[in-house]
């Protein structure tokens, strides 16, 4: 049930046909609700209380930053062109979502990014090994692929647009060349620095090749796997935008260039705030990974 | 508590090791330097003989047994084992390495499941851990991470992660460093009771001259000559005699120790 | 210039599934009011039937429709006509085959109680514009009528929206800007200096080589229902209004003015000597700032750019 | 000798201007000319014939690239229009550099870019060093940042346009905000995992927060910072093309935007090229930071 | 090879240390089971004094001196030294870490510099670091990297930098453990030699009976109850006569060592 913007484009924005849509949603959120579930299961009491605490500390900077926001559209310290009041962000979120199109924008960029990220995340991971690992690959493959690092997205869009046209794929794809680099510079740099003993260890007791990388140095580099893969989730969303430049007609990217085509500045702030608020929510998804790895690694 | 073979490992024979001229020099990391450590080592080693090496401190002891083991190569010379040359890292060997070396992200019971030949099943893996567990008396840390136990108990797990290979050839630096009195004996008493029943080729790194004496067939010991020649080799090798397991206060063992302690240059009537 | 295409076969109602292709792929954009007429219609997919499938793409600008074409991913685009001069001189194998709208989308912008009452005011001043964009040739024949030498101004190459900001803001003096982002500018306070409808270039709908050799049938349906859609937004001004509204997100006043005052419908779709006239302005500006590589390509582009005949050959009645 | 747009915007297109701003270019180049004499300096003549050995390693990709790029435009596997010819690239840079934009627009690009990047790489560091260090900051300050983190460049673009106006102010802070990012996510991540025992030893003796930091901390990550800044200066071109999107006239990133609006993709794809290999030669010295890092704390 | 003071370094004087009542606990990971370590330790020790401690491995040895130093707090009762409370990472302390704990990226003598106190210049602290070096033998090592030296050569740069410090209360865990018999023997003059010049309270845990009692002026046993009660604690004290510099051959000395050892749970005859 992937969501595909291609069959759907002239379907798009007739809000009749929201409901089916939504439908997809759900398979979005699944893993958001699964966090608390997980949690619950192994904490007492205390620590629940402690994580409510953490989480309230979390939230202060955010609602002091909305309260700033507030008062400075309230007392007219900056016009409202210039800088949206909150209400109107809520107006044009209620609006987009009676036309159906709010949460289909959602979807499809998470669903974008997530699957995006995912290829990217698993090609980081490979390069980074082979290249962390052996000399020769570090030789040959490092100085392209650096050079590769600096193109930028808005570079890539249009050689994707050549070869893989408007579908879902080459939206995919470019998110995936975003994710891959951060995974790939992290892993690769930590894998040559792996405690030299444990290693030795690793090859007295048989291991070589991929059962070493698996026993020894995959585990000894858990933080930096997991600050690459925040990076590279942070960078799929940086690149989704992009990616929905081109032969788009939904997303939040394209949102966000839209609105800032026409001038809708209440849209552009709401599809900010959007990519920030689900940035941030899938960023958890990796902490909660994170925790995983850390209880079994770390 | 007594060792009997498992049924269920099938434990490499014997192999007899060879070292032949054998020299390792570091280059310094200023640049041409280059410092001998060790220079000219011949020995000839037995299947199924347990050979203790002593010396100074930094002497290069650790060394010589990376050498046999494969993990270092020789800058000169050559090191055979079961007549065949050393592979790097040969899987012939077994190493309890000077520091316990344990991986930080697996529980005491999975770091010595690292010494399991992976050509046991599963099921049996976990038997033979357990059992060694008990042998090294930790089976109540079995769940514990290696920073949740102390240095000696460290050790003791690297101890049973080395036993778990039933290796040709036991390479064991300074196993019994970090332990106390009474433990130290009885894992002296594990290792001869395995030797016994799995008979392995076993070099020893150890700096206690009693323990070289009533574990040892022979004493090796390793030293720069007093000419002062840079780089250590073998000053002098001590045959043990009598069988295992010997009587910790023999006279004929009090009469090698003393020698042994001069040698190291420590006067024996200072020495306890 | 005449096209190098050959001429349309005269197309048969198209009888059961004898279509050439079995795919359509063109653009809507807010800037094309009869593209959105047309799908919001959905004439195409009417007649098409299941025999073709019609994929709209939305453009967000005469840029990126241009990437579509060259990419070959859009049969059918709509862009300035400037854009698709810089494009067809540039190598894109593309041709101009209908005028859709002659919009003065493009103006000479000053923001509330300024001293900037015509062209000769902008000397020694900061103009924003988005250079290589209609509001950009706009202002260089703006000055140029005006006699003023376009090295006399400050030029600050800003995004559109952005040089709308920046002049809410007075970082910059004036802003040669773009419907419909002018028209909200206006909404608050700022006032269109100087207005010239025959400074625009156009919008101008472009069809891909390969698609003309290949479906002269469906290139003629799309321009018929063109010609169709212009007949209903001449005859529902408020409906179009209303769809130009809803599908660019923005005020349905602001629609009005700029689909109602600002926007010429009814005109002749047949590109010809009057967008020539525009675009041979245009085109020496474009080599002199690099966009374009010498005058000589864009002689030859302008030789080959517009292929008239389905224009000429409209029928909008087969939407009836 | 710094170079600022904003002065010369109108200039900017005067071919006959180029003698003076062509000036600022042995600037940038310094460091650049700096990497082979230290190399030289210490290195026999076996390690240089070794190191040639490597970047001739690193060169075969490219050139095999560049030669199916070439059979590619020769047997016409992909039309012109699509894939513009090498040739042409040098056409079009030879064209640019007669017009005197080719120097100045890498000149300004490239201060943009380092200047960027070590603003921003200090604020990831001190940032990063916080969150990573204190469980008070990391619950206050983490979520936040985690969703600015999302925030794509193109969106803060028109906001930095609204407090800074279009100087080079605006563009550098865009892109030191690109580059705090990656230093601060890899900084935070490893702080949190740095050998308890090391930090332990630093406390029993006397160390506490900066010296602590300096003492064992930092050198102990001294891979992952290595890495942050990888990704940093990587990000920090990825970012100049937004910064250049805004109010600019000149620069590499203005370059590639232009000339994809304009369909002129000889020039695009010299956009790509220049902006890989310079990304490519700043990375490089991260490389050689890293290897006196590594000389020092490794 | 004689220890004097040298004229650079403010010694600070040593402090007497007291514990009372004092008892450690770990959380089990899986949960709410708590594992008690030690229990009920009352201890006081003088100023100047040196106190040896044994036990067996695990009973928690380095536990304790980390209460001492305050790098972990008792879970029930206090420690103080010199009449105060200590605080964490208590700087009136110095540890010699069970191991060596080196910074891996900073030469053998930028590792020792880490103890001398910040308050000397920086002359000062370097003509003491080579002072120490000279020492513990090191001098030609001054220069390598940790990951290019032998266990005991690491182990010794710990003690060095230990020493540095010149503290009021000297906590060492196993300063000798790998060390062979001579720079063993060398180490203990040095340690008591220091001690005669610059008196601070030293608490030295070892598994080396011999070596407790020719350093120390008591023995402190640590173990279990009989009645198999969690948590180790204080079983036996015991004082040392005479004074250093001991004769290691002494015959008091002998019977206070079959006496520890039987306590210890080593059969003295079966013992060397
Ligand atoms: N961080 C910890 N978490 C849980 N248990 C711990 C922790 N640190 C120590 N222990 C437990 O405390 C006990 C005592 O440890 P300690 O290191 O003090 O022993 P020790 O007497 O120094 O032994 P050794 O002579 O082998 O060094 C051990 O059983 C160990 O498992
Ligand atoms: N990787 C290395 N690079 C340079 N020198 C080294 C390296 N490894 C060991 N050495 C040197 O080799 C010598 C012998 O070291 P080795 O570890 O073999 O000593 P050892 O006899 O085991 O001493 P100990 O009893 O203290 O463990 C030492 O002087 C050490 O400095
Ligand atoms: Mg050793
Ligand atoms: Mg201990």
């Amino acid at each position: 049930m992937a969501i595909d913007e291609r069959n759907r484009a002239t379907a798009a924005r007739r809000p009749e046909d929201s409901g089916r849509r939504a439908a997809a949603l759900p398979r979005v959120a699944v893993s958001v609700e699964g966090r608390s579930t997980v949690d619950r299961r192994r904490s007492g009491a205390v620590s629940r209380r402690r994580r409510l605490a953490h989480i309230g500390l979390g939230a202060l900077l955010p609602i002091a930053i909305l309260a700033l926001w507030q008062a400075a559209s309230t007392f007219g310290w900056i016009p409202a062109y210039r800088l949206p009041t909150p209400e109107s962000l809520v107006v044009a979120a209620i609006d987009l979502g009676e036309r159906g199109l709010l949460g289909l924008y959602i979807a499809i960029s998470t669903q974008r990014v997530l699957i995006g990220f995912a290829i990217g995340a698993i090609i980081g991971l490979v390069l980074g090994a082979i290249v962390g690992l052996s000399r020769l690959a570090d030789g040959a493959l490092a100085p392209t692929i650096g050079a590769l690092r600096a193109v930028p997205s808005l570079a890539w869009a249009p050689l994707l647009l050549l070869y893989l046209g408007f579908g879902e794929d080459s939206k995919v794809v470019l998110i995936a060349i975003g994710a891959a680099f951060p995974v790939y510079t992290t892993v690769a740099g930590a894998l040559r620095h792996v405690d030299r003993q444990l290693v030795e260890l690793g090859r007295a007791y048989g291991y070589t090749g991929v059962s070493l990388l698996t026993t020894v140095q995959l585990p000894a580099i858990v933080p930096a796997v997991v600050s690459g893969l925040r990076l590279a989730l942070a960078q799929a969303w940086l690149f989704l935008v992009a990616a929905e430049l081109v032969g788009s007609s939904m997303g939040l990217g394209f949102l966000l260039i839209e609105s800032q085509n026409n001038g809708r500045i209440d849209r552009l702030f709401l599809a900010i705030v959007l990519l920030a608020i689900l940035g941030k929510t899938t960023d958890a998804l990796v902490g909660l990974l994170e925790k995983r790895l850390l209880k079994r690694w770390g | 508590m007594t060792f009997t073979a498992p049924s269920t490992l099938a434990t490499s024979p014997a192999l007899p090791v060879r070292l032949s001229g054998v020299g390792r020099s570091f280059t310094d990391d200023a640049g041409s330097g280059e410092r001998p450590v060790l220079r000219d080592v011949d020995l000839d080693i037995a299947a199924g003989e347990i050979v203790a090496l002593i010396g100074a401190s930094g002497c290069g002891k650790s060394t010589l047994l990376r050498q046999i083991s494969g993990l270092d190569a020789p800058t000169t010379g050559s090191v055979t084992i079961g007549g065949e040359a050393v592979t790097p890292a040969d899987q012939r060997c077994a190493v309890a390495f000077q520091e316990p070396r344990l991986l930080p992200w697996r529980s005491i019971s999975r770091n010595v499941e690292l010494g399991i030949p992976r050509s046991l099943d599963r099921a049996a893996g976990r038997e033979r851990v357990a059992e060694l567990l008990e042998l090294v008396q930790l089976t109540d840390a079995a769940a514990l991470r290696p920073r949740q136990i102390s240095g000696g108990m460290a050790q003791r797990v690297s101890l049973a992660r080395a036993l778990a290979r039933g290796p040709g050839v036991l390479l064991l630096d300074e196993p019994f460093g970090a332990l106390d009195a009474l433990t130290r004996l009885t894992m002296q008493d594990l290792l001869v009771d395995i030797h016994a029943v799995e008979p392995a080729t076993i070099v020893l790194v150890t700096h206690d001259v009693d323990e070289a004496l009533t574990l040892a067939d022979r004493v090796v010991l390793l030293g720069r000559d007093a000419d002062d020649a840079p780089g250590a080799s073998i000053r002098r090798i001590v045959d043990v005699p009598g069988t295992r397991p010997r009587d910790r206060a023999d006279a004929e063992l009090a009469e090698l120790r003393a020698e042994l302690l001069d040698a190291l240059g420590v006067d024996s009537h200072h020495g306890h | 210039g005449e096209g190098s295409a050959s001429a349309p076969e005269p197309t048969e109602s198209a009888a059961a599934g004898e279509w050439s292709s079995d795919r359509l792929s063109l653009d809507f954009a807010t800037y094309n009011p009869l593209s959105l007429i047309i799908r919001d219609q959905g004439w195409l997919e009417a007649e098409l039937g299941d025999d073709v499938e019609v994929v709209w793409t939305q453009s967000l600008g005469s840029n990126r429709a241009n990437e579509g074409l060259r990419a070959g991913e859009l049969d059918l685009g709509s862009t300035a006509g400037s854009a698709a001069l810089l494009a067809r001189a540039n190598g894109s194998p593309i041709h101009t085959v209908a005028v859709y709208t002659q919009p003065e989308w493009a103006a000479i912008v000053a923001p509330e109680g300024s001293d900037i009452t015509e062209v000769a005011d902008l000397r020694g001043k900061t103009v924003a514009v988005t250079v290589g964009t209609d509001p950009y040739f706009f202002l260089l024949q703006a000055l140029e009528e005006a006699g003023v030498d376009a090295n006399e101004v400050n030029i600050q190459n800003l995004q559109h929206a952005d040089g709308a900001a920046a002049l809410a803001n007075g970082t910059v003096d004036a802003w040669s800007g773009l419907d419909p982002i002018m028209a909200s500018a206006e909404e608050t306070g700022a006032t269109l200096v100087y207005r010239n409808i025959d400074f625009n270039s156009y919008g101008v709908l472009n069809a891909t080589e390969e698609f003309i050799e290949q479906s002269p049938d469906l290139l003629q349906l799309v321009v018929d229902a063109y010609e169709r859609a212009r007949q209903w937004a001449l005859d529902n001004p408020d409906e179009t209004a209303e769809i130009l509204a809803e599908v660019g997100a923005i005020d349905i006043e602001i629609a009005r003015t700029v689909l109602l005052e600002r926007t010429v419908i009814d005109l002749d779709p047949v590109p010809g000597d009057v967008q020539l006239d525009v675009l041979t302005t245009i085109g020496p500006i474009q080599v002199a700032n690099g966009d374009i590589a010498s005058q000589d390509a864009v002689d030859a582009a302008l030789a080959e750019l517009f292929v008239p005949d389905y224009a000429a050959a409209a029928d909008p009645g087969r939407f009836e």
